[in-house]
């Protein structure tokens, strides 16, 4: 899928409430078809699913530039859809195959897409922070107004290199905005398990920077926090860090049922799915009409088959493709 | 004998160490609750309690650092890193401080401390989940390492890992934690470190491996009617049995070095240049290493596959060592690239 | 020097505030002597002394016992005197002789006394912490009532270790006390410019546990502090973090004469001078008679011109020494 | 040509490649300010003002993550590792993130860092700041790594090391510093990364050395009237010059290396391990690993001087080499103690 593509898909994001909610539904039926695959047996390795954190995602995509560079993790697959990739270079990239974003070499913990400005995911945690205050480095050396944005999870908020990067981010008083995507879990412990505070936002105090908790379940809100985060950075304002509540509703990972969590508690986030309480605002708001969402699903579920498809098409990753890009030529 | 996985065998090892001896204790990222991403630390939870085995948060410093005062102050501690690689965050605890905790206090404190971490390719989890990384700890006087390459191997490393009054890094190949086999347990089923084993009697050539490449090199020596090939296990990489693997090799005229892992400064590269010169004029052929190549571990099946040695590519390159008498090029040449 | 004098050199500043003033001013008289031998070529490598930080040492020993295990920097000449270390085996080490604490083969930045629960010091920024917290698991798992102490300078207080170590301790509750000697610099680096908050106590909200300011210039309070964190740890209170303001007077390091202080800054600081005020409060409280001050001005010299001597007369560290104690054996 | 120190030399090289592209910001503790704990930095905070050169916090992980992120995005990052044992606190971003960036975004961005690391004995810091750590980037496709041995291998290296478009760590002899030598600035002044230098011709053996050893190496070689050394200065370690080496001892059909570091596992290991197995049959006698002991640095004058091999013992095993056609036991060896 060319370029154009995913630029348009991007903008979509950028500018219509409708077609954020179509993206949250998008990534719902992605990672969903993705588990099936799995499930199956049809895909090998491991991967990291988003249902349920679909809001930030869009809330991310929607208020950032292109040119604002963006670190995220190995539960990347919302985020990439959400920037713009089409479905069929992330599948591709699960898959093995050419067609993937990075020529199916790396797998689904590692997608990429410069022209978007998704910089290569991170499989280590929380080597994305200091990067993305790395990425806010170059536009403040620069003097451009871009921004960065590096999101991690709840349980990298205990690794120094979170520590350290909002240290050098807020010395430096760089351009960068800092998204906790709090689920409540990090693998198969609970926050509480491991984290000594309720609210990672309070960290940011001992960085002097604003720590903001946002309802991470509300793509209104998630672009209104982003937005203005990203609009204090680009103003000189400095680094925020935005602890956006959410939940994960799949495990950690392919093998994990997620059989610890305590009774309920799925079913109390789930009375606030993000996708659901969206269509009954939109719907209320009259921007979805009767049967629009089911529409909506109709074409994502086709759109999905098709990448599905293309992807089959595409043969596996070359020996070639092994041995290139190991090291650039000037 | 029981018949178990590796994981089990893991398991077993930390189970029996914790019942013996009180000092034990056993933390990582959810090795408590849950048993361990690989189940290698089962059961651990509910027979031993919360005091003696816990769930970290994601700290890799953290908590080796907190091994080291651990082991310095009198336990025994165990700690889990996932994958290899996440050492990278950590390695200053292990290599700079844990290694040079007895030299630093003349000898007054010791540091028995034990980091299991996870290794090698071969479950389509990509080049930052995939390496083994031996060598960011081979450089490192007051360390030890050793690489299991199987149930028995597990049980009765671990064991002596533990045991050990120095640091000891224990690798564990992932893609070995599923496969089975008999082992014996209790003080019977303990295997020395520093000594590396025996595992197939041959003639023609000694092949010496670790980890997840003996079954590899084993296939492949029984693969051929040409010729026969001693196999060994060296299990303890550093310090290495240099006194064993020199004397065997000494008995063949030739030796072959079968790792996962590029093929630059792997922990072959040391066996190679240590015997290589040790037996210089004694050697029939020169040495070969059997590698991957100097590339990320890529993801996919098959690719993941080509990337390792495996049985039939070992084979030929025997065949070809031993028809020509020299190194053959690796498969990647022959393509194009470089060696 | 034997075992004996060194518990001796231990209960006396544990017991008695004249015995602490005598320490203090031994610390400082150590500390010039020390650089004195630098400038004049006797000695080799590098060194870091602690005029000025006086109080802090002494608060340490005074308040933990010998069987809790203390982690400090290579800044830890002071530290070691004050928790009972003889001159002669901190000097030895310094100037790599046999009678060094370490045999003479780690050099000033490596002091260790096991019987005194001091652990070899660390060299590396930040690495003392978690250290700290794993001596203090051993307490808790045992069952004991020892403590741990984590000494640090503000610098390392920007690293990755310190995060993970306060985060570890706070979560599993372990009975350490971390202490930050805030000397306003990092080598050559004021705080401000390197920490974008005032006070790094308030850092401790991050884990949840009591972040105290003490007066780091004034032994009276200092091991009050020490002491009642270590109370709380040992009755299960938890860990603490306690940043003791205080002051670097010698320069980062042998070769730093410290020249990018701000003028008045000593002056400032110096008018607090540990030692001063100490001495007149002794004089004040009648602990310290006329003249009593200068005579243990006099005994400290004599005693540390005696600990040259032994040190002079000690062989430098062998051959042999470098190769022992390398493996330790079962 | 100007004569100038080796931290001269490294600030020439620098400040030159500042001028020339804007892109290039320098960074790291105390290198802004103070012009770095080693004046490698001096002057180009005055002359490149406080956004291009910049004091960090200390926090390694952090400021080396931020030349990830600035370099992939368009920056020529040089951070200053003061030390090369800080890297164990985060090597991660080094071995794992940069050396990979390029292969995981199908070759879309490039990481065009240079890490700066002082390494070394000989001043007398002790056993966690004197090693070369050398082997923590040497098995780690992607990376490339350089050695100085002097001024003019400094401004030379560096310079190309800052224009490269890949991850570059300079692992700089702190013990070289201050030696002074004339230095050709200036476009002719930079030197090719992946080229071994030959610095002495010589007959009877080949010398291969690397950072404070070419001194070394070359002293001992002046020394002899008996047989004339070549004396190869490597200066890449990664990807280092196979096809020079190696056509340079088929002439000589000698090879010894001279390393400052331990013996098992130092940046030598491949070179020995590689060239043995590639000229067999051809060598005239074993290739000789001239190393320090496998134990930390000591310290103290005398020791830590006794650690490094000089110019006096490599003559010695030389002279042994060519007479026995052996490689000869160390010196440590000589003393009872492990080889
Ligand atoms: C340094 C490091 N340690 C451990 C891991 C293994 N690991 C992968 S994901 C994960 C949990 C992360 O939790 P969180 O940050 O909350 O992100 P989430 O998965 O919930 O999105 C862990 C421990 C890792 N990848 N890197
Ligand atoms: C990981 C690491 N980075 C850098 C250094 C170099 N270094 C040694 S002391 C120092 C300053 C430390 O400042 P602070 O923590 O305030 O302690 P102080 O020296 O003031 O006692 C630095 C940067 C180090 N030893 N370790
Ligand atoms: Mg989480
Ligand atoms: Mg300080």
């Amino acid at each position: 899928m060319g370029d154009g593509q995913r630029m348009e898909r991007r903008r979509a994001v950028a500018n219509d409430r409708v077609a954020r909610y179509e993206r949250m539904v998008e990534i719902r039926a992605f990672e969903d078809r993705v588990q099936g695959l799995f499930a199956q047996g049809l895909v090998h390795g491991t991967t990291h699913t988003a249902q349920g954190q679909e809001a930030v995602a869009v809330g991310i995509a929607a208020a950032a530039r292109p040119t604002d560079l963006v670190t995220c993790t190995y539960r990347g697959h919302g985020i990439g859809l959400a920037l713009g990739m089409t479905p069929e270079v992330i599948l591709g990239e699960i898959m093995g195959r050419e067609i993937g974003c990075v020529g199916g070499i790396a797998g689904s913990m590692h997608l990429c897409d410069r022209e978007l400005g998704l910089l290569p995911t991170f499989a280590i945690i929380g080597a994305g922070i200091p990067v993305a205050a790395g990425a806010a480095l170059t536009a403040q050396v620069r003097g451009t107004d871009d921004a960065a944005i590096g999101v991690f999870g709840d349980g990298a908020a205990n690794i120094g290199a979170f520590h350290e990067g909002l240290n050098l981010a807020a010395i430096w008083n760089l351009p960068v905005v800092f998204i906790c995507e709090n689920n409540q879990y990090g693998e198969y412990s609970r926050i509480d398990l491991t984290t000594p505070i309720e609210d990672l936002a309070d960290r940011a105090a001992s960085y002097g920077i604003p720590g903001i908790i946002v309802d991470g379940q509300d793509p209104d809100q998630t672009v209104e926090a982003v937005g203005a985060a990203l609009a204090v950075a680009r103003s000189g304002g400095g680094p925020t860090l935005l602890e956006m509540k959410t939940y994960r509703y799949a495990g950690h990972s392919r093998a994990d049922k997620a059989e610890y969590r305590p009774e309920g508690e799925f079913e109390r986030w789930y009375e606030r799915d993000p996708i659901n309480t969206f269509r009954a605002r939109l719907e209320s708001e009259g921007l979805l009409a009767a049967g629009a969402a089911e529409e909506i699903e109709q074409k994502v579920a086709a759109r999905l088959e098709a990448a599905l498809r293309a992807v089959e098409e595409s043969p596996p990753a070359t020996v070639d493709a092994m041995f290139g890009n190991i090291y650039a030529s000037a | 004998m029981v018949r178990m996985r590796m994981n089990q065998a893991v398991a077993a090892a930390l189970a029996d160490e914790m019942r013996e001896d009180p000092d034990v204790v056993v933390f990582g990222e959810d090795v408590a609750v849950a048993g361990g991403p690989f189940k290698t630390s089962d059961g651990l939870l509910e027979e031993f309690g919360p005091s003696r085995v816990r769930d970290t948060p994601i700290s890799e410093m953290g908590f080796l650092g907190m091994a080291v005062g651990a082991a310095a102050s009198g336990l025994r501690p165990v700690a889990e890193i996932m994958f290899i690689e996440f050492l990278g965050v950590a390695l200053d605890m292990v290599v700079t401080e844990a290694g040079k905790f007895h030299f630093l206090s003349r000898g007054a404190f010791t540091c028995p401390m034990t980091v299991r971490a996870s290794i090698g390719a071969g479950l389509g989890f990509g080049c930052q989940h995939s390496q083994t990384m031996e060598n960011w700890m081979s450089h490192a006087p007051g360390l030890k390492m050793v690489m299991l390459s199987g149930p028995q191997s597990a049980y009765g490393l671990l064991r002596s890992a533990i045991r050990d009054p120095n640091p000891v890094v224990v690798l564990e190949p992932r893609a070995l934690y599923g496969g089975r086999g008999q082992v014996t347990t209790g003080a019977d089923g303990i295997l020395p470190l520093g000594e590396a084993r025996r595992v197939r009697e041959g003639e023609a050539v000694t092949v010496v491996s670790a980890g997840a490449m003996v079954k590899v090199a084993l296939a492949a020596a029984e693969s051929s009617d040409d010729w026969s090939a001693e196999v060994i296990d060296l299990q303890t990489l550093i310090p290495w049995d240099r006194d064993g693997v020199v004397s065997a090799v000494r008995r063949t005229g030739r030796l072959v070095i079968v790792e996962e892992s590029p093929y630059t400064s792997g922990w072959g590269t040391e066996i190679a240049a240590h015997v290589g010169a040790r037996l210089f004029g004694e050697l029939r052929a020169p040495v070969l290493r059997i590698t991957c190549p100097d590339v990320p571990v890529p993801f996919g099946r098959e690719l993941e596959q080509r990337y390792m040695p495996n049985p039939g590519y070992v084979t030929d390159q025997i065949d070809q060592l031993l028809a020509t008498g020299r190194t053959p090029d690796p498969w990647w040449v022959g393509e194009g690239r470089r060696a």
